[in-house]
């Protein structure tokens, strides 16, 4: 195989590869939650399906595929089918714009060094952004298509919450932007490479501790996580936008949630964690595994959130976005703004 | 400095004006009279500083700020006192002050708010005269000529429950309009002429050019002017307002309608004294005029019953006199006249009204009489006011009366001087006709009911205030029977006034004594400067000189005065014996008289029926016209029906085009967007 | 490369369509994103027209426009709910009482 | 080669999402199938070397003003186009001044395509002139944003905060106020 087509492929294989850990981190998360959850509560949780559960995931999607098809019959027809899709589709496409590891030239088998990612783009920040406010429109949508109210109540839940919490997220985002100089992944996760005194890594999480709570708090917004999963509160709105839905088109909405997730994790780490920098095994060209270690405790601290704090009233939830976190990440920025302009970085 | 001359009687208007309701008399009165002597007082100190500059330099001016700056226009708004200025601002706040001290007792009548409004007017009336003399271009001058024109209505209106009273405000303020456009006119054709508006810059600007042969741009400006002057100091055929000015108080018609207001037009003539030399045939016109109406007045003042229209007669008489020194181009000589008058006559009047208050409103002389008892010390000060205005030597109205009448005569104009002599007679003999009639003899109350209401009314205004005035003075027809029981002479406020002003009729004259009598003629040559155009010369010399006429020599003039001098007081005096021969000896050959020369005394008790003259060729048609012509015609048909036809012509279109005022948004937008596809499509075809 | 004329092509044709848009349709919402498809193919030839210039100001203009629209956007909506709220209808023709 | 696909695929999408736009009853799918047309212009705006403007495109017009649009159209709840006869005796407002309306739009287009024949500078290939890295950067941008446009950025966030007033007061119920 000459090089082009070898590069070709490795590249087929690193999306392939994404793609796959997307899909799987779904599977895994539903069980990883189950579990968290039942240790946190001090039972089992899942345990029959394989060796201490593991298997449950494949239960549940078998499960799911062969559930029958349902459709309201006033629901809009079209719409109805497309909301799921869009979910799905912009979870997974926010992800193409993610870096999760260094420059390899897989042990010497390329000539030239091919980036672990499935695209590299220089406005990488922006498009993450863009992509994940796309997703919105799969539940909204869902909402409305449904003509149901409880769904119609969740979807409009939703676009507001979503909608708020953009604010804080881009405005956090823009102060990070200001201290790496630059919108693209990459460049931000290689300006955290190195250490402070020796031995403390270079992460802007140090820089940006205000700018860390505000991301992640935004993003369990963002996400319609607990304790800020009013568009599916099921003691208010059975299920929210997805309570008409089943089958396939079901599972496409909490497999779209756990994929942004990941997302979201993952940009956290890229931002704020170093990415893949790490001590050790990055001298092996397996920075990635550091990515993956990273992403999984933020990940098992969304869990961990979801389980122990109590969902707010959503007035409070609105009231929490616009007069406390919008306000502390715009102070956060212009905090950040006079650091770059004094200190020249 | 200058600028506080005006703004103290300003000032006790403003606050006259809003806080009288609720001031009591003896404030408001008080501070009327205070704001008048402050002024004074200031006067007094801008005069003497003006006197310690050297004669040609006699000018001290303040510019208060820019008034209009249009163009290469520019008018400030400038205050400035020469020697004529200075004149005229002492005898404005010094008589003003006195007039305002006797008001204060003759109006004590009157409740808190309307006592308050009098003396508003009076201190607005002050302030405005004030800028009228002290203003440096015609503007500001017109801005007090107007003023003191409006301040004139206000206070002969001032019983304007009266119709009498309010009708001859409207008469006074209507005839005046007609003056100040006249003024307007001549004020915009100087401007055109000399491209500004400022006395002293209109002046050395003509003072180069020769005088105007035929009628010229000066003389059609000045001829506009002096008819302006003719409303405003009651000349023919302007003159018709100030008799039925007399409805107002008496202290305003010795203020105003005699001292002071009526003289602007000759302080204007005299402030513009270069321009009007220049212009020979005006100045004949003036001095034609101004003999005219002193004789006509003189007439009428002979046969007129009411003591206060015979005083305005008579002011007419002296006006006329001032006009006859201004025409013949004796300036200082006018002037020194007005100066003098404004003190016997401003006594006289304050006299008559001593008389009018102690008979409580009686007016006509037929029901007086015999007074000289009961009212010493107005019988003495009215006598010799009276004196002074006869021109009895010694006097002030000699000198005066007799240097215009020398001016007249050195100048040439014998008619003129015949003109004036004969009125000096009249001027004589009708003042001791009042005299005598009203002082001497015994108490009457033979006055005959009035023929024409609006002629002859005795004390008619005060019947009509029975709310004010009734329960202390009685109406007409109750207190003749009872009024000669309790003569009071004048209180001490109007005494005092009546005093001084008797004192500078006295010596008023002495300010200007001729060099034919030994003396220096002091005022002529202080007011010298003020007519030239920043020259020392006289004015005598230069003005006979650039009108080209015999010059009296000053050892010959001498010669001529002093005879004149004699002649015109033996005239004086004889007219004072005249009078006292008819109305004292043989009173029924006054009515002989009349009863001989029916027609004679009937024209002259009608005032030679000039109102009806006017009323007939003025009055009337302009109203025919103007109802007939201009309102039926024009009006409703030419103006209503153009506007009526234009409404109905939008009416039409707007019925058509609003069918396209759909309220559609989209029909908007598309007619937005034809007009942007047509647009684009004419570039494109271009 | 392209040619700048198919961008302006393009561009012409987006607004011809938010033109007959706001024509055709008798919605106010409808009629509200035909004006956006209006300003975003003025945008389209602005961004145009700066490549080809080599000038970032066309882009800058871009997000002027885009502000302005969103500004639009809200009030335009705002004003479309209270208009609802009167009648029960979005048809601009419903709305045509402001008239002689 | 590749690139001239993209532009006629990308053009396409765009110009037949739009066009379908103003062809639907429903609103909803009026608006889902803009969204459409923006990613495509937005593809667009990257041939043209402004990635951040085809990035603020989807997120300030897909990402936040067409949720604004669906929010109101969900609000409403009246998507279908009435077709209640309003006033419809002025001569003005009959249906055929719709197509009247289209038939301009078409007349617009030639206009514009014939304007574009007569001016020469139209054909050349884009980007031929100045450097695509210069003004696709963020850094280019906003350095003449925040120095030579900066009135009209300011000017343009007061006109935000006004129209944020306004729609507040405008939507707000009588009785909230």
């Amino acid at each position: 195989m000459d090089q082009a087509t070898l590069r070709f492929a490795i590249q087929l294989a690193i999306i392939g590869f994404t793609f796959f850990m997307l899909i799987n981190a779904s599977a895994l998360l539903v069980l990883a939650e189950r579990k968290i959850m039942g240790f946190m509560q001090q039972r089992y949780g899942p345990y029959l399906v394989g060796p201490h559960g593991l298997l449950q995931p494949l239960a549940d999607i078998l499960k799911l595929l062969f559930k029958e098809e349902l459709r309201p019959k006033d629901a809009d027809r079209w719409l109805f089918t497309l909301a799921p899709i869009i979910s799905v589709t912009a979870a997974f496409a926010a992800f193409a714009a993610v870096p999760w590891g260094a420059e390899t030239t897989f042990f010497g088998l390329l000539d030239t060094p091919v980036k672990l990612g499935v695209a590299d783009v220089n406005v990488a920040v922006l498009v993450v952004f863009a992509i994940t406010s796309m997703g919105v429109y799969g539940i909204v949508l869902a909402g409305w298509s449904s003509n149901s109210k409880y769904s119609l109540l969740g979807g409009l839940r939703s676009s507001a919450q979503m909608i708020s919490y953009e604010l804080a997220y881009a405005t956090t985002l823009a102060s990070v932007i200001m201290l790496a100089g630059s919108l693209s992944l990459r460049e931000v996760v290689d300006a955290q490479s190195g250490y402070w005194l020796g031995f403390i890594p270079r992460w802007y999480l140090f820089l940006q501790p205000v700018g860390f709570i505000i991301y992640v708090i935004a993003g369990v917004a963002e996400t319609n996580r607990a304790p800020f999963d009013f568009p599916e509160a099921e003691q208010e709105l059975v299920a929210g936008y997805n309570t008409e839905y089943s089958s396939v088109r079901f599972a496409l909405f909490p497999q779209a949630e756990y994929i942004n997730m990941t997302t979201m994790s993952a940009v956290a780490t890229d931002l704020y964690l170093g990415g893949w920098h790490g001590p050790l095994l990055e001298r092996f060209g397996l920075g990635w595994v550091w990515f993956l270690i990273k992403v999984g405790i933020i990940l098992f601290t969304y869990i961990w959130v979801r389980w122990t704090v109590p969902r707010y009233r959503y007035d409070q939830l609105m009231q929490f976005g616009w007069k406390w976190l919008f306000p502390a990440a715009v102070i956060n920025l212009i905090v950040t703004a006079a650091f770059v302009l004094y200190f020249n970085v | 400095m200058i600028a506080f001359i005006p703004l103290f009687p300003l000032l006790g208007f403003v606050i006259n004006a809003s806080l009288g309701r609720v001031l009591p008399k003896t404030i408001s009165g008080g501070l009327a009279s205070l704001v008048m002597l402050a002024s004074f007082a200031v006067s007094l100190a801008v005069v003497w500083r003006v006197a310690s500059l050297a004669p040609a330099q006699r000018v001290v001016e303040q510019t208060l700020y820019t008034w209009i700056a249009s163009g290469d226009f520019l008018l400030d708004l400038t205050l400035r006192v020469d020697p004529l200025a200075s004149v005229m601002i002492l005898v404005v706040t010094g008589i003003g002050s006195l007039i305002h001290i006797y008001s204060t007792a003759y109006m004590h009548d009157e409740v808190d708010s309307e006592y308050a409004r009098y003396f508003s007017y009076l201190n607005l009336f002050a302030a405005f005269m004030l800028v009228l003399v002290l203003g440096a271009n015609f503007l500001v001058l017109f801005i007090g000529w107007e003023g003191v024109g409006l301040c004139s209505y206000l206070l002969i209106g001032f019983w304007f429950q009266k119709t009498s009273a309010s009708d001859a405000g409207k008469k006074a303020f209507v005839v005046n309009r007609i003056g100040d456009y006249a003024f307007i006119l001549g004020t915009l054709l100087l401007f055109v002429r000399f491209g500004t508006l400022d006395f002293q810059r209109i002046a050395s600007a003509t003072a180069p050019l020769g005088a105007e042969s035929m009628f010229g741009t000066l003389s059609v400006a000045t001829l506009l002017l002096f008819i302006g002057a003719t409303g405003k100091s009651a000349q023919i055929p302007l003159y018709v307002w100030l008799p039925d000015a007399m409805e107002g108080p008496t202290p305003v018609s010795a203020l105003i309608h005699a001292a002071t207001m009526v003289t602007a037009g000759v302080y204007m003539i005299g402030r513009n004294a270069v321009l009007f030399s220049h212009a020979p045939e005006t100045m004949v016109v003036v001095a034609v005029i101004g003999a005219s109406t002193a004789l006509m007045a003189g007439t009428i003042g002979l046969v007129q019953n009411d003591i206060k229209r015979v005083l305005a007669y008579s002011t007419v008489s002296q006006l006329g006199y001032m006009f006859l020194a201004m025409g013949v181009g004796a300036f200082g000589a006018g002037i020194f006249h007005l100066y003098t008058h404004a003190f016997f006559k401003a006594c006289l009047f304050l006299g008559s009204g001593a008389v009018i208050h102690a008979l409580h409103g009686e007016q006509d002389i037929r029901n007086m009489g015999g007074l000289k008892a009961g009212l010493p010390i107005t019988y003495w000060t009215f006598l010799i006011g009276s004196l002074a205005i006869a021109g009895v030597p010694g006097l002030a109205g000699f000198f005066s009366k007799d240097e215009i009448l020398f001016e007249t005569f050195a100048h040439g104009h014998q008619i003129l001087w015949v003109m004036g002599i004969l009125t000096s007679l009249l001027t004589a003999t009708y003042m001791f006709r009042l005299v005598f009639l009203t002082f001497h003899g015994q108490r009457r109350h033979d006055a005959p009911a009035p023929q024409h209401p609006e002629e002859e009314q005795p004390a008619a205004h005060l019947s009509h205030q029975p709310a004010q005035a009734g329960s202390h003075l009685p109406s007409a027809g109750s207190h003749r029977h009872d009024a000669g029981s309790h003569l009071h002479d004048a209180p001490a406020a109007m005494a005092v006034a009546l005093v001084v002003l008797a004192l500078g009729s006295v010596l008023a004259g002495y300010a200007g004594i001729p060099r034919a009598l030994g003396g220096h003629n002091a005022l002529g040559a202080w007011l010298a400067p003020s007519f030239s155009a920043r020259s020392v010369t006289t004015l005598a010399d230069r003005a006979v000189g650039e009108v080209g006429e015999p010059e009296a020599g000053e050892a010959g003039g001498a010669g001529v005065e002093l005879s004149l001098m004699v002649v015109s007081s033996i005239i004086a005096t004889s007219g004072i014996g005249l009078a006292a021969f008819i109305w004292l000896k043989r009173r029924e050959l006054a009515d002989k008289a009349a009863s001989t020369f029916p027609g004679v005394y009937r024209l002259l008790l009608n005032k030679y029926y000039v109102d009806e003259v006017y009323d007939a060729t003025i009055v009337q048609p302009i109203r025919i016209v103007s109802q007939e012509g201009l309102w039926r015609g024009i009006d409703v048909h030419v103006i209503d029906g153009a506007v009526n036809g234009t409404a109905s012509i939008v009416e039409g279109g707007s019925t058509l085009l609003r069918r396209l005022q759909s309220g559609s948004v989209r029909t908007y937008a598309g007619s937005l967007f034809i007009g942007v596809v047509l647009i684009l499509g004419y570039y494109l075809w271009r | 490369m392209i040619p700048l004329g198919h961008y302006l092509i393009v561009s012409a044709i987006l607004f011809a369509i938010g033109t007959a848009g706001v024509f055709l349709r008798r919605n106010l919402i409808t009629i509200l994103l035909s004006i956006e498809i209006m300003l975003n193919a003025v945008n389209l030839s602005f961004v145009a027209f700066g490549r080809a210039q080599g000038t970032v100001d066309g882009q800058i203009i871009t997000f002027f426009v885009m502000t302005v629209a969103a500004a639009e956007a809200a009030v335009g909506l705002a004003i479309v709910i209270g208009l609802f709220r009167h009648r029960e209808s979005l048809n601009p023709d419903a709305f045509t009482s402001l008239k002689w | 080669m590749s690139e001239t696909i993209l532009f006629y695929l990308l053009a396409g999408v765009a110009v037949v999402a739009s066009a379908l736009v103003i062809g639907q009853r429903n609103p909803m799918y009026s608006i889902m199938l803009l969204i459409a047309s923006f990613g495509a212009l937005s593809g667009l705006y990257i041939q043209l070397d402004a990635p951040f403007v085809a990035m603020a495109q989807v997120i300030v017009y897909a990402g936040a003003i067409m949720v604004l649009f669906l929010f109101v159209v969900m609000l409403l709840n009246a998507p279908q186009e009435d077709g209640a006869e309003w006033d419809r005796a002025h001569p003005l407002r009959r249906p055929g001044i719709g197509r009247f309306g289209a038939l301009l739009a078409g007349l617009l287009i030639v206009q514009l395509v014939w304007a574009l024949t007569r001016v020469n500078d139209v054909g050349g290939a884009i980007g031929a002139r100045g450097d695509a890295a210069a003004i696709s950067s963020v850094r280019a941008v906003g350095r003449v944003l925040f120095t030579d446009y900066v009135f009209a950025f300011e000017a343009t966030s007061i006109l935000i905060l006004v129209a944020m007033v306004g729609a507040v007061l405008l939507a707000a119920r009588e009785g909230s106020r």
